[in-house]
């Protein structure tokens, strides 16, 4: 399977009266986008707002983050499921829109969170201080449930992206990346000497803004699967989740997901990457034992030398995560874990809730409960006053001056447990 | 706990009700016990069984701290 | 299966349909009753951290564990013990109240998405 | 030039061996060899001004009272930072250099460090000070010296301290957040392909305490033992005079039992919080078995039960606190010649 990744490297993000790709730089027409979020009756109206690298801005409280993609040739459409019908992606080109990002912002539940900041301390553990934002502020109707109401935000960011990433569709990328992988009988032929990876990716799975969808199917109701691994950078996975901003897999990170990358690049090199294994993080316990299990079988069917492991969010994924690696390494195929850690604002507490001498081999996020002080920024895109309230801030987090004092928790995406940053800890 | 005082050089029992959390916490002789709320008792005897029932017990503890061990050691 | 909670709304939901035990007090009450009850022999049926709402946030919980009791399970005896250690580990953090000042219309999010998790569970079993 | 204190043992300091461990602690007037070695590398940039030492029984026993003595020995001659031991593999000197360098960075707010091998017991204060692994005998002085003078000169300094692997200093626990040169998916291929390859790897995350403290030996003869009971089930003279909280406790209880031979409803109670309290309530000895080794001393079963008993409330873990108050108390039994513990836990 062979996915072709044309890169358009976005300069800038402007409003304008047409809506095009142009020189690098994306214009955006605002009726185009209200009209396409307004078609959902559940949303009342939308605000739009454009953030630069750089620029004194913070943007709050985030949901979700999506990279703009179209397919150009082959098999099916960006976010299989949502915006296109459910079909096999991951082959053929797609087009990216690169350094931009689309993002929705609102109020689902009072503790909801996020905080990116476009400069200054906070944008050093954010990796969208370095994107061009376009951001969405949508407000639901009167009485619209949470639940209702997330999932209209949610399809909204997947409309609007799609609806962006259609602008590139025939603009000439500056850079083609070319993803191969091989079945599993030709990868072991092509290289039978190389060690067999594979890669365990943990989904988000246990309820409201907590969920994850795989081709629409919310991963709670699957079993462990398999999954080529250019489908995510068709969108293949979307993410639901909005609890636990440093430590949740936004839809962008997921599009671009980096041990995927990672793998590929090495795929035929130093290794032969073999597959991905998609599981979850349920609450039920019994489904934790059926996930986990699951894991290891198919690392061991696939014949796997060895195995990373990447978890999402915080709390009961650490058992599911420990659960993964024991049994894995049960099986006889050796494991890396990424995870992140809660050790308190000093660092001196338990990392984790869950622990097993099986993992000899972990890479951390860094530590969320770190206290960072974020200065006062010109302008707030979004809603400050829950910052009191959000993981990582306590009451008074909010200082008269308009700065914050809070757990790095708050930063959207600070210490990814899929990889995605610098950050780490020891 | 139970660690620290067998770091400090003592031959230490543990007697506790839920072994498997003894043996997390690291204790290398374990007398497992009765119930949660009365260890070393049973309520619906008399005082004069309860004793009898609490001396063995003790008996055991004693014994296993006559005992040696190479590793963490359940006396049932 | 038996549900202890400690929120109303779970109560009002599954009144009825399973039984509740319904806990006065805080989050870790709900955990020791747990506790108590995977000691006495009831199976534990879901994660007592679930949800990535921090335990120094919510002052809800709720959490199933069976109704049969029979020989205690060791791994279930370990986890809450493990979850009750997180939960002070957490506590000690004492970065927020656990409710005591939180406004009304914060619980009742903090309430609906407990709900939400503990039915993501419930209702499929 | 840098001030810098040095601590030691009444051994080190030329004084004697174990029959002069009983000393407390004294300014030394002239700078014995073994700080001479430490002045010598750090060439010039840092120096010795004051050797202190102090017998390891006065410290033992009466820590806190020397500890003052250490630091305002340490303010009396300006010193900016504290270097401690090394103390190889000799037990009570590690406890004394971990303790003091701890106390003294905590009390006094200036850098410290100390040296030690892996497993002598002072190691438990490595998450409160700087220590350097040594080898277990004083004839890896010379290594030692090596090893600990540059790290603490740049603690003195006022240098971070790069990541202990890299630094050679023991694992702290203390999670320190730091940004690496590369993101943590290449970081976790390239972990993973060494671990396939068998090549050493450094974990960025050490999986806590699986350590296990070996079996102390069997008691030779129990009818001549003095036996102590411990508990974490809380119980307490009825009334709960120290205030023992039920859940998170605070502080643990030492409490005499001198001539006491059963506890009674009317005497004795618990302050745990977790479980039903009514039968423990009703008859403590359900809990603490006070009773039975009264017997068992009158029928010389026993040598003897250890006059005070030790209480804490757990509510079936072991949290962080606990074990801290084990370790403290653990001392104490030692130091009464108690020779075993029966420890309960509800």
């Amino acid at each position: 399977m062979k996915l072709e990744l044309g890169l358009i490297h976005v300069t800038d993000l402007q409003f304008g009266d047409v809506s095009k790709v142009e020189d690098h730089v994306v214009y955006i027409n605002q009726e185009d986008i209200k009209n396409l979020i307004l078609e959902d009756e559940t949303i009342e109206s939308v605000e739009l707002h454009i953030a630069k690298p750089g620029e004194s801005v913070r943007i709050t409280p985030v949901k979700d983050v999506v990279e703009p993609r179209v397919k150009v040739s082959g098999n099916g459409g960006v976010f299989p499921g949502w915006t296109h019908k459910v079909d096999r992606v991951g082959e053929g080109r797609t087009h990216v829109l690169k350094g931009m990002a689309c993002m929705t912002i609102g109020k689902i539940v009072g503790f909801q969170e996020g905080i990116i900041d476009m400069t200054g301390e906070g944008a050093k553990y954010t990796p969208f201080s370095q994107t061009l934002n376009f951001i969405m502020d949508i407000k639901p109707i009167e009485g619209l449930k949470q639940h209702d109401y997330e999932k209209a935000v949610r399809t909204a960011n997947l409309k609007v992206s799609t609806f962006i990433g259609e602008l590139a569709r025939n603009v000439e990328p500056d850079e083609i990346e070319v993803y191969e992988h091989d079945n599993v009988l030709e990868g072991m032929k092509k290289y039978p000497d190389l060690p067999r990876v594979g890669y365990v990716l943990m989904l988000q799975s246990q309820g409201l803004l907590h969920d994850t969808y795989v081709y629409g199917v919310d991963a709670k109701q699957s079993l462990t699967t398999i999954i080529g691994p250019t489908e995510l950078f068709d969108g293949a996975i979307v993410s639901g989740n909005c609890v636990s901003a440093c430590d949740k897999n936004p839809t962008y990170i997921h599009e671009n997901n980096p041990v995927i990358t990672e793998l590929l690049k090495e795929h035929g090199k130093t290794l032969n990457f073999v597959g991905v294994i998609i599981t979850n993080e349920n609450v039920y316990l019994a489904d934790k034992m059926r996930s986990s299990d699951w894991s290891a079988k198919l690392c061991e069917f696939l014949g796997l030398d060895g195995a990373v492991i990447s978890q999402e969010g915080f709390g009961n994924p650490d058992t599911d995560l420990i659960m993964n690696c024991r049994k894995i390494e049960a099986v006889g195929v050796k494991t890396v874990l990424i995870t992140d850690e809660y050790a308190g604002q000093d660092g001196a507490s338990q990392s984790l809730a869950d622990a097993t001498p099986e993992a000899d081999a972990v890479v951390t996020g860094g530590n969320a409960n770190v206290v960072i002080h974020l200065p006062k920024l010109d302008k707030v895109i979004g809603y400050t006053e829950y910052v009191d309230k959000i993981a990582g801030g306590w009451s008074g987090s909010l200082q008269p001056d308009g700065s914050i004092i809070a757990e790095l928790q708050v930063i959207t995406s600070a210490t990814n447990e899929q990889g995605f940053n610098k950050l780490s800890a020891r | 706990m139970v660690k620290e005082i067998e770091r400090a050089g003592l031959p230490i029992v543990h007697m506790c009700t839920v072994t498997p959390i003894s043996m997390t916490v690291g204790a290398n002789r374990i007398v497992p016990t009765i119930a949660i709320p009365h260890p070393l008792g049973n309520p619906k005897l008399t005082m004069a069984e309860e004793k009898v029932l609490r001396r063995g017990l003790v008996e055991k503890a004693l014994k296993a701290l006559e005992t040696e061990v190479e590793d963490q050691t359940i006396f049932e | 299966m038996i549900i202890v909670t400690n929120n109303p709304d779970v109560k009002e939901k599954y009144e009825g349909i399973r039984q509740i035990e319904f806990v006065e007090g805080g989050y870790k009450d709900v955990l020791i009753r747990v506790r108590d009850l995977i000691f006495e022999g009831h199976e534990l049926l879901t994660h007592p951290l679930m949800g990535s709402v921090k335990p120094n946030e919510t002052p809800y919980r709720s959490i199933a564990v069976s109704r049969h009791a029979g020989k205690m399970d060791n791994d279930n005896a370990i986890m809450i013990a493990e979850c009750m250690q997180t939960f002070e580990k957490f506590a000690a953090m004492g970065r927020r109240d656990r409710g005591r000042n939180t406004p009304e219309w914060l619980l009742e999010d903090f309430r609906y998405i407990d709900l939400t998790l503990i039915s993501s569970a419930v209702d499929y079993h | 030039m840098i001030k810098i204190v040095h601590y030691i043992n009444q051994f080190y300091a030329g004084i004697g061996g174990e029959e002069m461990a009983h000393v407390g602690p004294c300014k030394m007037d002239v700078i014995p060899p073994v700080s001479k070695a430490f002045t010598a590398a750090w060439k010039g940039e840092a120096e010795v001004v004051a050797t202190i030492y102090c017998g390891d029984s006065y410290f033992a026993e009466q820590t806190d009272k020397a500890l003052a003595e250490i630091c305002e020995l340490i303010k009396s001659v300006g010193g900016e930072m504290l270097i401690c031991g090394p103390a190889f593999n000799a037990g009570r000197y590690g406890f004394a250099c971990g303790n003091v360098a701890a106390a003294v960075k905590a009390q006094m707010g200036i850098p410290t460090l100390t040296g030690m091998y892996e497993e002598n017991p002072g190691t438990d204060y490595k998450n409160k000070t700087i220590i350097v692994p040594t080898a277990n005998s004083a004839a890896g002085m010379r290594k030692a010296v090596a090893a600990m003078a540059p790290l603490a000169l740049k603690l003195a300094k006022g240098e971070e301290l790069g990541p202990y692997y890299e630094e050679g200093y023991m694992y702290t626990g203390i999670r320190k957040n730091m940004f690496e040169e590369e993101i943590g998916a290449k970081r976790a291929v390239k972990m993973m392909l060494k671990k396939l390859a068998g090549e050493p790897f450094i974990t960025e995350f050490p999986m806590p305490s699986f350590d296990r403290v070996a079996p102390n030996p069997a008691v030779k003869d129990i009818s001549k033992a003095t036996v102590a009971l411990c508990t974490s089930g809380g119980i307490v003279p009825k009334g709960n005079p120290d205030h023992i909280e039920s859940s998170s406790a605070s502080h643990y209880g030492k409490y005499d039992i001198e001539g006491v031979m059963d506890l009674t409803e009317e005497t004795y109670e618990t302050a745990h919080g977790g479980y039903d309290p009514v039968y423990a309530n009703q008859d403590a000895d359900r809990v603490l078995p006070v009773d039975i080794m009264r017997d068992l001393e009158k029928e010389g079963k026993i040598g003897k039960l250890h006059r005070y008993f030790y209480t804490t409330v757990g509510n079936g873990t072991a949290v962080a606190s606990a074990k801290k108050f084990a370790a403290e108390y653990s001392k104490e039994l030692v130091a009464d010649g108690v020779d075993a513990v029966i420890m309960t836990s509800t």
